[in-house]
């Protein structure tokens, strides 16, 4: 039933669109009011029946999941949840995926955060996320919750050289000592990735340049759409792969359905998110197309 | 008014109310159930209002926007008086004046200085009258020098030093982060991501060209023909560029706000989506 | 190979460090083990200072690191400070610096009441701890000699922005005065502002009023100031002309500045007593119910000629869509960068950034506007200069040259 | 006399706090934290100055019977339920039903009262003449004898009213966000009539945008290069134009500010 709905609506927008650019060969603009009709079904219509496209993961975005793919079993992961609710869209379906992925691959994955903001959103992802797709695994073995620290790059500054000092316990109070995971880790040098999530200051950039380069530990970043831009300068050496924004998760999204079956069948709000901006963007570029079409054909005639 | 006015207006009601009752029952049996209907109704249906106004300027749109007027100009008086006139003013006054509003008085001993901007306050609104109209211009004259002096000093120091001595970059490649590795690594390496040893350059190139550029673009006092006229249409190509790319990057924000607003419709008030 | 090397190093040290972290129960036989063994060597050179260029209530503290911290026993984690107002204590710890720091700066508030309130002008005593991984053992350093914080009355750190000032100023008092002795200075066009009398004849033509939006600033933002310039203009041609004009605001303040401004263009133009004071208006300080506001406005009076002069944000684009649906001729003018782009797409003329400015003082023709435009130029030229100077100074590794740019706050 | 002290007090205090800037002494601080605290509290009697404005507008479009002027009493209305709101919160369980009959009551004397001020001929007069009055007694009555609601003009309780608060979440809000999400129809329509490759410029512009909302384009090949290329232009000759506007503007803007702490622009003041 979807489907069908997808199929209209995808018909009515394409072939609305073909037609417009049919009129506009003969020179005729395009009214206003046709193209919010056109914005608004582009949005609408993904809402209401959710299109995915095949999204196929940039280099930028794959070279992180191959990582996090061919690391061997039982490599430890942290991931740095650096972000308020206002980042939350673009941030929180990044942070579920790569979570999911680490712990599927059976990697051991800690988490915490340098921003205060970021606590509720790291317990939502534990909730939602990795309790309800993996019943079998255990708090403090597969995974643990470190929780938040203040001190911002003071933090990263201790945490490089000695873990356990900046973080004593886990979130519910265990000494990190009695924690199997914290068995083989003393700093940051003993993680075999991190990631870290965020797109502030404390952010991913900190993060690189306070741990990453000093450990030489691989890092690796999900970051809004607004501060991709500026981290894109260190990679490849400094950072192994950035997602950036919606988009970057989207990718992430469709990559992880294809090599896990499993993941296919969970919520990706990533990609649900992209349909209506596909859908949306590619329809004011094709106006932009059919405006210039109908400008040109129609100077051409006044020429005549 | 004609016919077909009222034959719309009629439907809208109609709509209107079915849905305060669907949504009355379907939270029945919750605290408050029949005002939170009508007030997700009510949400609903003034965006629906404004979303009309694309078709054409309408009646239902003049009603949501003169609500919106009234109700957020209020809005904002009700916040200032709480928390600025009553919350900081009043308990720096005096102690009955604090008493009487039951806030805490803060005692200092420079309180009177509070008097003065309560008695600039009232000359500005002496604008009304008539005959001391002229006073409302020294609150004025106190807000528009202390911002003056603000920026002068403020803009000098972030616009124009740190900008200024930003641009201070090395033009033949940044030791720290893309070191010169030979000009084979130069020559193979033509990424555009910033990587390569040629993007690096050419970033640091461009920066450069384009702020000088941009800035002959703002000269006022001088003719642009020549040299310099060359240097200001370089100018005004990459102010253009940039514009164009910002105007791009922005879609995707503005399309995010549509789909928070159509979710809106479909899921809190429709049902049609969970 | 070194970097492995480096680990091995660090791993053999954490262990170590490790072990003494989990001596507790060996703790017991601390009297047997030799108690100079596990103290740390104590700080040493210890000075305090007044903390410069600042209101007071603030100490600067350094030391030598320890012998034992990055060296020796290697045992120090951190080092804890503490401040007392007399030689006998009692002492509070006020900070912790990691090891290999060997510096604090121990800022106080300045607010009585509050904890942390250093008083100014008064005697203080520090003392450092070097401290180890077990919190219990550590060693003092002697107590430091007294010390006063107090404010001062000159930040030199801010030097840079003095020069600027003062040259700045210099360079707008020459122009300004020549300006005023009668020479010509030569304004290059801004399209936008030749755009305005033809916009008001037209206007005039079809006897549709004029719409001058001042956008969302204060009184005091540099674009309005600039654009209530641009609007007495406006207003004095409108007035000879006898066209309607309507001015909707969002600041009360900027409203009855307005008020001021188009009153006393009527009155330039000879006809005061066409002057109506309902023609400014107040709408609402909410940005959006402003947009919903005069979006209504374009659709129902239709302008013939739509200003939009001053701060705008996100309503840019709604307000020039909507005018170029009225079928408005449409001129704007922002220093806000993120909405040049939308006003550039939708408006017929559009004054970039600093061109708002100029525009105030090319209308006015004044010479001694004129003359503060010229010292603007001869700032951007000195701008150029700076930078292919810096420039040249960053490739030769003239490092000296970009540290007077420095601003220290 | 009375145009040069405004000047003259421009002077003073802009100079004062360029001075302020270079003195971080404590009573250099404390001055600017009183002057920026003093153009607060102006700013919240300006406010009474722009309500004063906006009732004087509705008022004057109801009693000149101007097109539209039937909406103004919604403006007047709306106003006065959020200025009640706020003054006013339940002292038990709830607001209770009398709240609400109390408020109609109260619009309704509103709209009589501005009838009263519209309506011309004499018998009209009378009539809202007192149906104004009945309202107002009978608001008064309901306000006197219900206790589930009072009024609170000296402490701020009406902000935790709920009335206000639904107001904001269901009326305020959804015109905000609404009027916000428009953008999405006007930068399509906006794209669509600019981006017209005219001249050189316009071109520029064009390619621009194309470019970079190809990102979002699965249909374009070499999506990578796109990615990247929208990256490089966002990163590098953005921060070309940025610093090139910023420097310009910043420049302006201290201009400005030294004209207008020299008297020499002083168009601000109603005298251009």
């Amino acid at each position: 039933m979807p489907n069908l709905g997808v199929i209209i609506s995808l018909l009515i927008i394409f072939g609305g669109l073909a037609w417009l650019l049919f009129r506009s060969l003969t020179g005729r603009e395009v009214k206003r009011r046709v193209i919010f009709v056109f914005i608004f079904v582009a949005v609408a219509a993904p809402i209401l029946f959710p299109i995915t496209f095949e999204e196929h993961a940039t280099p930028v975005v794959r070279d992180l999941f191959d990582r996090i793919e061919t690391l061997p079993r039982g490599s430890r992961v942290l991931i740095s949840f650096d972000y308020d609710p206002a980042m939350a869209p673009e941030v929180q379906p990044m942070a579920n995926a790569i979570s999911f992925h680490c712990l599927t691959r059976g990697h051991k994955v800690v988490c915490m955060c340098l921003w205060a903001t970021g606590q509720t959103l790291l317990s939502n992802t534990i909730n939602d996320v990795i309790l309800p797709e993996f019943p079998n695994i255990i708090d403090g073995v597969d995974y643990v919750n470190i929780g938040y620290k203040a001190g911002n790059e003071g933090v990263l500054n201790v945490i490089v050289s000695d873990f356990k000092k900046m973080f004593p316990t886990d979130v519910n109070g265990v000494p990190l000592d009695s924690v199997p995971i914290f068995d083989e880790i003393n700093s940051c040098a003993d993680f075999d990735l991190i990631v870290a999530l965020g797109g502030g200051r404390p952010g991913p950039k900190e993060w690189v340049l306070f741990v990453g380069d000093p450990a030489d530990v691989p890092v690796g970043v999900g970051v809004a759409a607004v501060v991709a831009p500026q981290l894109y300068p260190y990679y490849p050496r400094q950072i192994i792969g950035i997602l950036g924004g919606i988009k970057g998760a989207a990718e992430y999204e469709s990559e992880l359905a294809h090599r896990h079956e499993q993941f296919a069948d969970m919520d990706k709000p990533g990609l649900n998110m992209m349909g209506p901006q596909t859908l949306a963007h590619i329809t004011i570029m094709a106006f932009i197309v059919i405006g210039n079409i109908a400008f040109f054909t129609g100077r051409r005639r006044k020429d005549r | 008014m004609n016919r077909s006015t009222y034959i719309v207006a009629a439907v809208v009601v109609l709509l209107f109310a079915l849905s305060w009752v669907l949504h009355t029952l379907a939270m029945s049996g919750e605290a408050d159930g029949v005002t939170r209907a009508f007030m997700v109704t009510m949400a609903a249906f003034l965006t629906l209002a404004i979303y009309s106004f694309l078709y054409k300027d309408n009646a239902f749109y003049k009603l949501a926007e003169h609500l919106y007027v009234g109700v957020s100009a209020a809005y904002w008086m009700c916040q200032g008086f709480w928390s600025t006139i009553v919350g900081n003013l009043i308990p720096r006054l005096s102690e009955g004046a604090s008493n009487f509003f039951q806030q805490p008085y803060q005692a200092s001993s420079w309180n009177v200085a509070y008097w003065i901007p309560v008695i600039l306050g009232i000359m500005l609104l002496m604008r009304l009258t008539k005959n001391y109209g002229w006073m409302s211009r020294w609150p004025l004259a106190l807000i528009v020098g202390t911002t003056a002096g603000l920026n002068f000093v403020r803009y000098l120091r972030s616009d124009f030093i740190v900008q200024v001595s930003s641009t201070f970059v090395p033009l033949l490649g940044d030791k720290e982060l893309h070191p010169w590795l030979g000009f084979g690594a130069f020559v193979s390496n033509l990424d555009l991501s910033a990587t390569g040893q040629l993007a690096a350059l050419a970033t640091n190139w461009v920066v450069f060209l384009g702020v000088i550029c941009g800035i002959v673009y703002f000269f006022f006092s001088k003719e642009h023909t020549g040299v310099f006229g060359r240097a200001s249409r370089v100018g005004i190509w990459i102010l253009m560029i940039t514009f164009g790319a910002s105007f791009g990057y922005t879609v995707m924000g503005r399309i995010s706000l549509l789909v928070g607003r159509i979710t809106f419709l479909f899921r809190d008030w429709l049902g049609l989506i969970s | 190979m070194k970097h492995k090397l480096m680990i091995g190093v660090l791993f053999v040290l954490f262990g170590m460090s490790s072990l003494w972290a989990q001596t507790e129960p060996v703790e017991a036989d601390s009297a047997v083990v030799d108690s100079t063994e596990l103290y740390p060597a104590p700080v040493s050179h210890l000075r305090a200072t007044d903390k410069p260029n600042d209101h007071g209530h603030a100490i600067v503290v350094e030391w030598e690191t320890s012998a034992d911290d990055g060296g020796g026993k290697n045992n120090v984690v951190l080092y804890q400070v503490f401040r007392s107002m007399s030689f006998d204590g009692p002492f509070d710890s006020v900070g912790t610096a990691p090891a290999g720091e060997g510096r604090f700066e121990d800022i106080g508030s300045k607010d009585r009441s509050s904890s942390s309130f250093i008083p100014d002008d008064t005697d203080l005593f520090y003392q450092i701890d070097a401290v180890t991984a077990d919190p219990a053992i550590r060693t003092p350093s002697d107590i430091l000699d007294p010390v006063q914080s107090s404010g001062q009355w000159f930040n030199t750190g801010r030097v840079p922005v003095l020069v600027a000032v003062l040259i700045f100023g210099l360079l707008t008092g020459i122009f300004v005065t020549s300006a005023k002795r009668g020479r010509e200075l030569y304004v290059r066009p801004i399209g936008g502002i030749e755009a305005v009398d033809d916009a008001i004849g037209r206007a005039t033509e079809m006897g549709r009023p004029i719409l001058y939006v001042l956008g969302l600033g204060t009184a005091a933002d540099v674009a309005t100031i600039a654009s209530f310039t641009i609007l007495s203009r406006v207003a004095k041609r409108v007035a000879e002309y006898q066209t309607e004009l309507i001015v909707p605001t969002y600041d009360p303040i900027v409203m009855s500045v307005a008020q001021e401004v188009v009153k006393s263009s009527y009155f330039d133009a000879g006809r005061p007593e066409d002057y109506k004071e309902e023609c400014v208006f107040f709408v609402t300080q909410s940005q959006f119910a402003y947009v919903a506001a005069v979006n209504g406005i374009m659709l129902r009076e239709f302008p013939a000629t739509n200003v939009y002069m001053g701060k705008f944000y996100a309503e840019s684009l709604l307000l020039a869509e909507t005018g170029s649906l009225a079928g408005s001729i449409q001129i704007s003018g922002t220093d806000e960068i993120a909405q040049i782009p939308f006003f550039i797409v939708a408006c017929d003329y559009t004054l970039i950034g600093e061109e708002l400015y100029a525009a105030s003082a090319y209308l006015g023709r004044e010479p001694k506007l004129l003359g503060s435009l010229k010292a603007q130029d001869w700032a951007k030229a000195a701008v150029v200069v700076l930078a292919i100077v810096g420039l040249v100074a960053a490739n030769f590794g003239w490092l000296e040259f970009p540290t007077l740019f420095r601003v220290i706050d | 006399m009375r145009r040069q002290i405004p000047f003259a007090l421009v002077f003073i205090f802009g100079i004062f706090m360029v001075f302020q800037y270079f003195v971080p002494h404590e009573t250099s601080e404390w001055a600017y934290e009183f002057l920026l605290d003093w153009i607060i509290v102006i700013g919240i009697f300006a406010l009474a100055l722009g309500i004063w404005s906006l009732f004087k507008v509705s008022v004057e479009k109801i009693k000149l019977g101007k097109e539209g002027a039937k909406y103004s009493y919604l403006t007047l209305v709306g106003l006065y339920l959020m200025v009640a709101f706020g003054f006013t919160q339940q002292t038990g369980g709830s607001l209770g039903f009398g709240y609400f009959v109390w408020i109609v009551l109260c619009s309704a004397c509103i709209v009589a009262l501005m009838r009263l001020r519209a309506v011309s001929d004499s018998g009209a007069k009378r009539m809202w003449g007192m149906v104004s009055l009945v309202t107002l007694v009978a608001a008064v009555l309901v306000a006197i004898f219900d206790d589930a609601w009072a009024f609170f003009l000296y402490t701020p309780e009406g902000l935790q009213n709920s009335m206000f608060r639904t107001f904001f979440d269901y009326v305020m809000m959804p015109i905000l966000a609404t009027m916000f999400s428009l953008l999405a129809f006007y930068i399509a329509s906006a794209a669509y009539r600019a981006f017209r490759a005219r001249n050189v410029l316009a071109s520029l512009l064009l390619i621009a945008a194309l470019l970079v909302m190809s990102r979002f384009n699965p249909f374009i090949p070499g999506a990578e290069y796109v990615a990247k290329a929208s990256n490089w232009l966002m990163n590098v000759p953005n921060l070309a134009a940025q610093r090139a506007i910023v420097i310009g503007i910043g420049l302006g803007i201290v201009a400005t500010a030294l004209k207008v702490i020299l008297g020499i622009e002083r168009g601000y003041m109603g005298k251009g």
